[in-house]
């Protein structure tokens, strides 16, 4: 490792998804000097794989990027990108060091133009998680086109060291000698938004997702369904075919106390019923049912979208779906009991979307290793005085923005983003006054 | 001076190049009057093309620039900043927009999305001819805030706001603090109760001696703009001066003739015309009701500090941001809404709350025991018929947790909720389960098919087709009834009207942009926060006062703020003053002004949006809208129609 | 019109309801379910029924008797409500309700009846013992009779009354017939289930089911040829070599495979093993006693070395009696029969139901 | 592919920063493809295009206008469709007195995700102003 790199912020936010973005410039507006911290090769998080967001329906690159825009040219921001945070402490009343690993790129980011000719180059393949494994990347690649920074990385973990994207490259910015490097911080105060992490269906046997293609999560639809799709059109992903008879099974790991998630991951419902509405105009032909439990459409505007994708003809069924059979041409059986008629039913579908809930993400737990970081019943850290100071932590100093805290909308991840930083430039002022 | 303009032409990497021959529009561009160069890039927008533009910029051989690329909504402040940055006025820098609506939208038609590009950078380069530098316009801003209301939100807001030093103006309607949550008692999620949280809240507030708190008060006037608004608020006298020794102020209550609905239990007990909500509702001085009260005058025998000479007062107050946090109101059902106010045995979710807050040992309504609730959900809410269309959010948890208190405080009782399919989103679904694992029965119905409330031989039954049992009818014989009534705006809409907020399709006030500006209204400097924007349960209307609380402080953390200065101008000497532009100003920017001795119209700049709906109102074509002048527009329109 | 009671799902949880409230009503359970079908769902609709306490509705469903408890639905049960458990409490409580002298339902919902049952046999075989002066011939001998009396007796006043009343709620309630052709026809389904229990290897989760309806139907043959090899052959008493090894043979099956189940029952190796009702253990551990006690009666004939040890006979005739006086008519024994009629009446009412 | 396609009617189209011009982005993004002889000018708000400037773009050559206008969803408030109608059935008026059919005149709300109905507007526009030739 490199040299130990010694920094000093007013404050950190750890994660540069909608929330970590919104409270930095919420913090660096007020003149306060903010160090963010992403662990992905990118900012934007999950929101900016979206397609379009409800209920409004805008597209959710375009509320991102120009919030990623301003991020990134904040005077008061700085912002580490594939970086990790390795530990965070409490130094004394007043100051936080953090220890940060940031992992290399095998590219100079200064030096980069994002001409992607390294990609084109590199003979590796491998699946793009950015696409979530729909469609293939090279090792050496730009996450996706409105990736911030719009950098290239080598994955080294697939490189196969042939030196092609080295003797392409423009600016001849490839570096394979980069090492990671180990950085010091010092701040006052911290704010964790590290987000959530999304149910992995695999771990519901029954539901065939992994072993029976044309079963896709509902991040993959998402993918399908974004301006900057990987096929330009929804298809399945068994055999390529413009699907028809599409069905989403709702509570996929939430609600669910035999995978240890109870509660309901509150944003499931709604994106489904916008997946569901985005279909019908995306394939005018094709019918799309939701199997659901109880419809959370609670927010604002949520019922009335709710009551627009019944009128524009979405089928929704009452009735969790308990198993899943793939059939020889790749359709697949759904078995249920139809609540309303009280009886078990069977219908085929020739896609099969499973809208996972969310659950905490495991990140946040680690950093704090001096203990006093708590969690509740549901792995998510402790909001020590909810209703007096829902962003506080149960370490003073340390605030929770967006899903970290619990699952929740984009709408309330912006407030709740807000509210972090207002508590966390109130401490700062108060701490700066001894109180 | 001839103009030296600079053109940069993105490829964006083959977005653009790929279907519009870049170097023919470049070449097209370098031709026309005042261009000093012409340049494709590969990507105009990153790092080393920005400081190539900049370089041009500092070295002189540019001084006002085109950016033909992807949509301005993605990089106009990109390439703004680069302007800047480069010393040059942002306004010297016009976008054209040949990704989105020409490379894209005709990638079937190369030599039609060619010439449609070359039209599109040649009109982008007739506009910034024309364009001159405009420097923002900045306003002088008051260090202080309004609060309107001091619920939970409110008083959140505004000792957030007090704590960064700014001066705070907090203001209650009522006579009391704490809002809807004082009459809640049981908050769920956490064991504190409404009255301890409006406590810890309340005592945040009056140790802060840069919070000013009125009770009684009302706005009733604003005028000014954003960093300057003056407001009048009306207080209303309490009539008693201070705290009197306890037993004789209870002692002053006791001998009152007068009873009165109490608006704080929801009518189902009554109050005298001198009263105090609770043993400790804040601030502790109790109030005269004087719609009420007949001067009898024998409370003041009883306790020397009720004064009734106080008198109204107005008082006139300078600020800089006026946050809103007006609440709610619990919705009220019509007469016969489910039996509502035909049968004595059918009340609101807020009585129930209400009821069970203040009976100790058992449940009993009207003098009969309670053993049997039956709880009709949506009430007000997900109306088929009504105009509240939408889901009041808070309603289904609550429910199940007054029930659950109130299992917890008597025994023996039986609950049956009539839902339409329950909504504990998030965390709260611990509490469904709780709810059903102690025996509690939810039923659901559809939307069209509501639950029927009835009496025979004095019992009164609720009936449900119940979908969770095939849609078999389903019979519970109540002895109460509970409305699970949901939010709705506050009927005392004087507020909205005073600041001119606008309403949502729900009636509730609306937000800019739901996940932009979730807190800004479309007039600056005001912000929103709480149940008034929406139905909310407590956690999040704190979550949105402290989001507001953070945009008012932007609005007055400095002394002057800078605002956009696309605004419109009004030529003097062509203007007639006919009123028509001031009536078509949506934010009563624009005013007659006769200090020149001539009527004419003034523009209030810091309150103008630049949406232009005056222009074209104006029978003397007097209006002008910066960057969107006739001759600006006339000269695109004039080169888009001369294809080359 | 339905009224729900909510005293009926407390007094369910006396007969080993768990848990069912929490049902929100997903469907899971059916949908899991590889017995259930478009025309017999459940078992949700049993636990709604259960949650609303419509007795009506219990009483005269077969459901509860279509389920063989392969307990897929209680392990994928989101809300863990335990339906399969919630199933077989309905059928204890079916058997209390079929059964018109109230004793099974007692014994169900009370171990210390089940206890003083038990106690009062054991009092009067020791009191015949004392008081009788009975030697080992005659001991064997009016052991032999009591057995044969009691079997009549058991079915002609306990069972079939109960099978009876079983019919009236289950299919003359609901259907009203009495055609004959229907009857006759619908018969090998009785015969069928009664034998060989197949439709338990329909259940999911192969590999485990098999093993365990193969035990099962061993068990069920290997019960009914000591039944037949005791009370017919008088096995105790024979000197026939086949009749004495096939004693032999089948009393093993039964304590071998009983010993089994119990393993099962401790560990709770499955899900149907993981909640035990008192009505249970006294299930497989008698019939596990009886298995070993009959074994090592005769081992001691064939030793000729009874008399030194008539205390093992005695030990033996008292489960026995249990088993023939208690457990036969008033407890778990009965769902032997109760599902095999189940089965038969359910094909009646089906063959008399035009939709089917 | 048509070479040079010079054929198609000249729409000139008003469009609105917030609403209709990010809409009429999107149908580029979808590559929802329409006559390239359709160009836009976006403006603040469709309430804010004088009747004289459409004058001007008929007197320039341009074969039709259309205002993608805000409708409901303006920003700057919701009477913002009125004034847009009251603008355009002004410059109709004018329209008239100089003998311009009134049909090369066309108004719609497209809202900020109507890119499909933006299309199919300007391919039916296109059409008949090509067929009023």
């Amino acid at each position: 490792m490199a040299a130990v790199e010694r920094l000093s912020f007013d404050a950190l936010v750890v994660g540069g998804g909608i929330a970590g973005i919104e409270a930095a410039i919420n913090l660096g507006d007020n003149g306060l000097r903010v160090l963010l911290v992403e662990k992905d090769l990118t900012l934007g998080g999950k929101m900016i794989m979206l397609s379009k967001v409800f209920p409004t329906l805008d597209c959710a690159a375009c509320i991102t990027t120009p919030k990623i825009s301003e991020v990134a040219r904040h005077p008061n921001v700085t912002i580490f990108t594939n970086t990790e945070v390795k530990s965070i402490q409490k130094q004394d009343m007043h100051y936080f060091k953090a220890s940060l690993v940031r992992h290399p790129r095998y590219v100079d980011e200064s030096a980069c133009t994002g001409c992607q000719l390294c990609e084109e180059a590199c003979p590796a393949v491998v699946p793009d998680q950015y696409q979530y494994d729909l469609v293939g990347r090279k090792a050496a690649y730009i996450p996706f086109s409105i990736a911030s920074p719009r950098v290239a990385t080598i994955d080294m973990d697939h490189c196969v060291l042939c030196g092609a994207c080295e003797r392409v490259c423009p600016p001849q910015c490839i570096d394979f000698t980069q090492e990671p490097a180990e950085c010091q911080i010092i701040m006052k105060t911290v704010i964790v938004a590290t987000g959530l992490q999304l149910f992995d269906p695999a771990r519901i046997e029954r539901f065939r997702s992994g072993h029976a293609k044309n079963v896709i999560t509902a991040m993959q639809m998402e993918r399908l369904l974004a301006p900057t799709r990987p096929y330009n059109h929804v298809l399945r992903p068994g055999d390529g075919k413009a699907p028809d008879k599409i069905a989403y099974v709702l509570c996929v790991g939430s609600r669910d106390r035999t995978v240890g998630n109870p509660i309901c991951s509150q944003i499931c419902c709604m994106y489904s019923i916008k997946q569901a509405q985005l279909l019908m105009g995306a394939l005018p032909m094709a019918d799309v049912t939701i199997y659901y439990i109880n419809i959370r459409s609670y927010g604002k505007g949520f019922e009335e979208f709710y009551e627009q994708a019944k009128g524009m003809g979405v089928n929704f069924v009452k009735g969790k779906v308990g198993q899943i059979t793939e059939k020889e041409n790749g359709n697949l059986v759904l078995r249920y009991e139809d609540i309303r008629s009280g009886r078990l039913k069977e219908a085929e579908h020739d896609l099969v979307v499973l809208s996972v809930g969310s659950l905490a993400d495991p990140d946040a737990s680690g950093f704090f290793t001096d203990g006093r970081w708590e969690q509740d019943e549901f792995h998510f850290p402790r909001q020590k005085d909810l209703f007096f100071n829902p962003a506080l932590s149960s370490i003073k100093g340390v605030f929770l923005a967006g899903t970290t805290s619990c699952p929740m909308d984009i709408p309330d991840t912006i407030l709740s983003a807000g509210a972090a930083s207002m508590e966390a430039i109130r401490y700062i002022k108060q701490s700066a006054l001894g109180i | 001076m001839k103009r030296k303009i600079g053109v940069y032409i993105c490829h964006c990497g083959g977005n653009i190049s790929d279907y519009v021959d870049v170097e023919k529009v470049r070449q097209a561009a370098a031709k026309e009057a005042g261009v000093a160069l012409a340049r494709t890039m590969e990507f105009a927008c990153a790092d080393s093309s920005q400081k190539e533009i900049a370089q041009d910029i500092q070295e002189g051989a540019v001084d006002s620039f085109v950016v033909a690329s992807c949509s301005p909504k993605l990089h106009l402040p990109t390439f703004q900043s680069v302007a800047e940055r480069a010393g040059l006025n942002k306004y010297q820098y016009v976008h054209a927009n040949i990704r989105e609506q020409v490379s894209w939208a005709h990638s079937d038609d190369k030599e039609g999305a060619t010439a449609k590009a070359v039209q599109f950078v040649r009109a982008a380069i007739a506009k910034v001819r024309l364009a001159k530098a405009i420097e923002p316009i900045e306003i002088q801003t008051q260090r202080a805030v309004l609060v309107v209301g001091a619920g939970v939100a409110g008083m959140k807001a505004a000792t957030s706001l007090a704590k960064m030093g700014v001066n705070v103006y907090l203001i209650e309607k009522e006579h009391f603090v704490g809002g809807r949550v004082s009459q809640w008692d049981v908050l769920c999620i956490t064991e504190e109760t409404g009255k301890d949280l409006v406590t810890r809240f309340y005592i945040d507030v009056v140790a802060n001696q840069n919070i000013t708190l009125f009770t009684g008060a009302e706005l009733v006037e604003c005028s000014g703009s954003m960093g300057n608004f003056t407001v009048k608020v009306r207080i209303t006298p309490r009539y008693v001066k201070d705290i009197c020794e306890k037993d004789r102020m209870r002692r002053a209550i006791e001998v009152c003739p007068v009873e009165v609905v109490d608006e704080f239990n929801f009518s189902i007990t009554k109050r005298k015309a001198i009263y105090h909500n609770f043993p400790s509702q804040y601030p502790l001085v109790a109030v005269v009701d004087m719609k009420h009260c007949t001067r009898c005058g024998k409370c003041e025998k009883e306790c020397e500090k009720i004064d009734f000479s106080q008198e109204e007062k107005v008082v006139e107050l300078k600020v800089g941001s006026i946050l809103v946090a007006a609440g709610f109101d619990p919705y009220t059902p019509k007469n016969g809404e489910f039996g509502y106010q035909v049968y004595d045995n059918v009340i609101t979710l807020p009585q129930f709350k209400r009821l069970v807050a203040i009976s100790d040992t058992e449940l009993k309504w009207k003098g009969r025991p309670v053993q049997t609730i039956a709880y009709i959900y949506c009430v007000g809410s997900r109306q088929l018929e009504g105009e509240n269309k939408y889901c009041s959010r808070y309603c289904c948890l609550t429910t199940i947790c007054a029930a659950i208190k109130a299992g917890e405080k008597f025994s023996g009782l039986s609950h049956f909720h009539f839902t339409r399919g329950i909504r504990t989103y998030g965390k709260y679904e611990t509490f469904f389960y709780e709810a059903s694992k102690r025996g509690q029965v939810f039923l659901q119905s559809f939307e069209d098919d509501p639950p029927q409330v009835t009496q025979k031989d004095g019992r009164t039954l609720v009936r449900i087709h119940d979908i969770l049992t095939s849609r078999r009818e389903v019979e519970v014989d109540a002895d109460l009834v509970v409305l699970v009534t949901g939010m709705v705006p506050r009927t005392d809409g004087r507020i909205g009207e005073i600041l001119k907020l606008p309403r949502g399709r729900d009636r509730f006030y609306n937000e800019i942009h739901m996940k932009l500006r979730p807190v800004e209204t479309v007039i600056d400097g005001v912000t929103i926060a709480g149940a008034c924007r929406g139905p909310q349960n407590v956690v999040e209307a704190i979550n949105s006062s402290l989001s507001a609380a953070i945009k008012s402080y932007s609005f007055v953390r400095r002394d002057t703020l800078a605002i956009e200065p696309i605004v419109a101008e009004i030529d003097p000497d062509a203007c007639t003053w006919c009123e028509a532009c001031a009536k078509a100003c949506p934010f009563d920017a624009i005013a007659r002004d006769a200090s020149t001795g001539k009527e004419i119209a003034r523009v209030n700049t810091p309150v103008c949006k630049g949406c232009g709906m005056c222009l074209p109102v104006c029978p003397a074509n007097a209006i002008q809208l910066r960057t969107f002048s006739d001759e600006e527009v006339q000269q695109m329109i004039g080169v888009l129609a001369h294809e080359l | 019109m339905a009224r729900p009671d909510l005293k009926f799902g407390k007094k369910l949880k006396k007969y080993g309801a768990v848990d069912f409230n929490a049902c929100y009503n997903c469907g899971t359970c059916t949908a899991v379910c590889a017995l259930a079908s478009e025309t017999d769902s459940f078992p949700r609709e049993m636990v709604r029924y259960s949650v609303l306490g419509l007795d009506e509705e219990i009483k005269g469903s077969l459901k509860p008797w279509l389920c063989y408890y392969c307990g897929e639905c209680s392990t994928y049960c989101p809300q863990e409500a335990q339906p399969g458990e919630l199933m077989m409490s309905l059928r204890r409580y079916l058997i209390s309700r079929y059964d018109w002298t109230g004793l099974s339902g007692l014994l169900c919902r009370s171990l210390a009846a089940y206890a003083a049952a038990f106690l009062a046999v054991v009092a009067g075989l020791m009191g015949l013992f004392f008081f009788s002066g009975w030697g080992q011939k005659e001991w064997m001998h009016y052991g032999h009779l009591f057995e044969m009396a009691a079997i009549g007796g058991v079915f002609a006043f306990i069972l079939l009354p109960n099978i009876v009343r079983m019919w009236y709620f289950t299919v003359w309630k609901r259907k009203k017939t009495l055609r004959m052709k229907t009857y006759l026809l619908a018969l090998p389904e009785l015969l069928l289930h009664m034998f060989t229990q197949k439709r338990t290897l329909s259940c999911n989760d192969e590999r485990d089911n098999t093993l365990w309806w193969f035990e099962h139907l061993v068990l069920v043959l290997g019960y009914l040829g000591l039944l037949f090899a005791t009370v017919f052959l008088d096995w105790f008493a024979s000197t026939h070599p086949v009749v004495v090894a096939a004693g032999y043979v089948l009393s093993a099956v039964v304590f071998v495979v009983t010993f089994d189940f119990v393993i099962r029952r401790i560990r709770k190796r499955s899900e149907k093993s993981v909640f035990s009702h008192p009505s249970d253990w006294f299930f497989v551990i008698w019939l596990f006693l009886m298995g070993i006690s009959a074994f090592g009666v005769r081992l001691l004939v064939d030793l000729g070395a009874l008399a030194g040890h008539f205390w093992l006979y005695l030990l033996h005739l008292t489960v026995l009696v249990q088993w023939a006086l208690i457990i036969v008519p008033f407890g778990k024994w009965t769902h032997f029969l109760y599902r095999s009629f189940a089965m038969y009446f359910d094909r009646i009412v089906k063959m008399e139901s035009p939709a089917a | 592919m048509p070479e040079g396609r010079r054929d198609g009617a000249k729409i000139l189209v008003f469009s609105t920063e917030k609403i209709s011009d990010p809409a009429i982005d999107m149908a580029g993004l979808l590559k929802l493809h329409y006559p390239p002889r359709v160009y836009t000018i976006a403006v603040p708000c469709s309430s804010a295009v004088k009747p004289h400037w459409i004058l001007h773009a008929f007197a320039q050559g341009f074969d039709g206008v259309f205002i993608a206008a805000d409708g409901s969803d303006c920003p700057y408030g919701e009477s913002c469709t009125e004034k847009t109608g009251a603008l355009v059935q002004k410059t109709h008026a004018l329209m008239k007195e100089q003998n311009l059919d009134a049909a090369r005149l066309k108004m719609a709300a497209i809202c900020s995700v109507c890119s499909e109905s933006f299309v199919k507007h300007m391919k039916s526009f296109s059409e008949a102003l090509q067929k009023g030739k």
